[in-house]
């Protein structure tokens, strides 16, 4: 796999491990830190075997939870108590997902308002630099990784090993998938996997569907909190295959 | 002027501009209107519009007074544009909201609060002219302070940065953080 | 689409529009609203603007409808541009004239109607895309014919072509005092 996909819904650390707590439904004051590092170990080493830009701030991340797990498991002395407030070593953590999670919700509410351009029009004839707030609609990046998971563990054990021999590329799931969709209009995110055989069959794709999102060729979202992931097409399909066919032509775009 | 005369120019003026409209700025026009009456026409105006439920309305933006169309006709006029929007990603909104709500603030700054680079994000919207360099922080290093702009307000339809949205307090926890030393003056929901 | 709400959105997007919106153009935005029906309504606006006497009339121009500030306000409306409209010369009056009564005409037609060059006039009324290239006359050089633009309709008014005005009646609406069509908010930088 050489595609390299990174997505602007991407939003890093606190982001991934807020979403890590809520899905744990646990308090951000009270995190249970084994269990919540191994699942944010988890992800970003699938992250990592997608090929998805793995920024150096996961990983300095991922070093803090282990420091603070490892300091969880020692007993409470007079030194620790000096440096951590009341001697949780959570403390700081927790004070930087709770700050963060207030700007995350001032977002949420700005994307709300009338915005310009989107909701509302002056007569300025500027041109319209209108605004979209797609990320907040659909499902982030960590839900569908959390689901794909679930999918590759739900792969039978035996057929891990079994190296894809046939070699499926993204381009052809990403046009699989197209199909599927003019035909079926809407699709649940589980049953595209349906039938693969293979961790590599599964991984691209994934690929291909994040390929499709960055397009906006696609467009994947839950029709409830707690609803299934689902899949439908977000533009003409005649723009998207002509699209995935300039792609093609990698470099050569400005020549026209 | 009489009052239906007073408010026939006023939307004319409304219609004409391209920005909002001070009380100010009408004044200079409106020479010889009392300030106090062209507020209170302007008010007038703001909620007929508002009970005709026709195809604009009159807010209150940027520290003055501006029309727009309905919000619940958008999905029409959207059609009269054929270029695609630029998006507005969960990054820059979350940036966005970090500058409104701790003006002036660094780049070091917002991206202790986001746990990311915010490099790219920062330049778009200085592009954008949504947050501008409003000086520089008195630090080794002198970085730039970051505001946001009247581009800012006329986006979210916000008169002023005392109209954003109530930020949430954050929630009671057994340590209370040490305060940051380079945590922010203007920081104020306290 | 019930009446009360398809004013409301064409109230919306005369309001947005850069230029005049013609019924083909209203009728490919409001899919599955029939063209007659689209028409009474606008009709009905136009006429309540007029019986209301306020800020803006929706006037029909260019073959399509257009918001516009009401022609007794332009006073005021004027204040709000800091340049004072240029004002069109008799040169370029008289040019624009002929072009419009002769279209499509050669410069050399032109400047044999006024007796004087015409280059700099011609090049002022193109880059205020009044006139536009129309086709090259088939004889030997072959020469640019010119012919008038929609613009032109606009900023006089017109309907079209065959409600063009006599000389001094152009004149008498391309005048400073008001009323001054130039005055208006033509959506075109001047």
């Amino acid at each position: 796999m050489t595609s390299k996909v990174e997505l602007e819904i991407f939003e890093g650390p606190l982001d991934l491990l807020l979403h890590l707590i809520k899905k744990s439904e646990v308090s951000i004051t009270d995190i249970p830190i084994a269990p919540i590092t191994e699942q944010y170990l988890a992800t970003i080493e699938l992250m990592g075997d997608l090929n998805l830009d793995v920024a150096g701030e996961f990983l300095v991340m991922a070093a803090t939870l282990i420091h603070i797990k490892s300091r969880m498991l020692l007993p409470p002395d007079e030194s620790d108590l000096e440096e951590d407030e009341e001697g949780d070593p959570r403390a700081e953590l927790a004070r930087r997902l709770l700050e963060y999670q207030r700007f995350k919700e001032a977002a949420e509410e700005l994307a709300r308002r009338d915005i310009l351009r989107r909701d509302v029009f002056t007569r300025a004839p500027e041109p319209p630099e209108e605004v979209e707030t797609g990320g907040f609609e659909s499902v982030s990046l960590f839900d569908l990784i959390s689901a794909l998971r679930t999918v590759l563990d739900r792969l039978p054990k035996d057929s891990v090993h079994e190296v894809a021999l046939e070699k499926v590329s993204v381009r052809e799931k990403m046009s699989q998938l197209l199909d599927r969709l003019r035909q079926e209009e809407k699709v649940v995110f589980q049953s595209v996997f349906e039938g693969a055989s293979s961790r590599m069959e599964v991984i691209v794709t994934f690929l291909a569907m994040l390929e499709l999102v960055k397009m906006r060729a696609i467009r994947i979202w839950q029709e409830e909190v707690v609803g299934p992931i689902v899949l439908a097409l977000a533009a003409p399909l005649e723009e998207v295959q002509q699209k995935i066919a300039t792609e093609e032509i990698e470099g050569d775009g400005d020549g026209a | 002027m009489e009052r239906e005369q007073l408010k026939s120019v006023l939307e004319s003026l409304f219609f004409a501009s391209e920005g909002p409209l001070t009380p100010a700025q009408l004044g200079e026009i409106l020479t010889g209107v009392e300030r106090k009456e062209i507020v209170s026409a302007v008010e007038e105006l703001i909620s007929e519009y508002d009970a005709a439920g026709r195809g604009f309305r009159l807010t209150e933006v940027a520290g003055g007074y501006q029309l727009r169309t309905a919000r619940e006709n958008a999905e029409w006029v959207k059609k009269l544009y054929r270029e695609k929007p630029a998006r507005m990603t969960r990054a820059t909104l979350e940036t966005l909201a970090i500058i409104a709500y701790r003006q002036p603030i660094t780049r070091a700054e917002i991206e202790a609060v986001r746990g990311v680079d915010v490099d790219g994000v920062v330049a778009t919207l200085l592009e954008r002219r949504l947050i501008r360099i409003v000086a520089r922080k008195d630090i080794p290093g002198r970085p730039f302070l970051y505001g946001t702009t009247p581009e800012f307000l006329e986006l979210f339809n916000l008169k002023d940065l005392s109209h954003l949205p109530t930020l949430k307090e954050m929630e009671e926890m057994a340590a209370p953080p040490p305060p940051d030393p380079e945590a922010q003056p203007l920081n104020r929901e306290g």
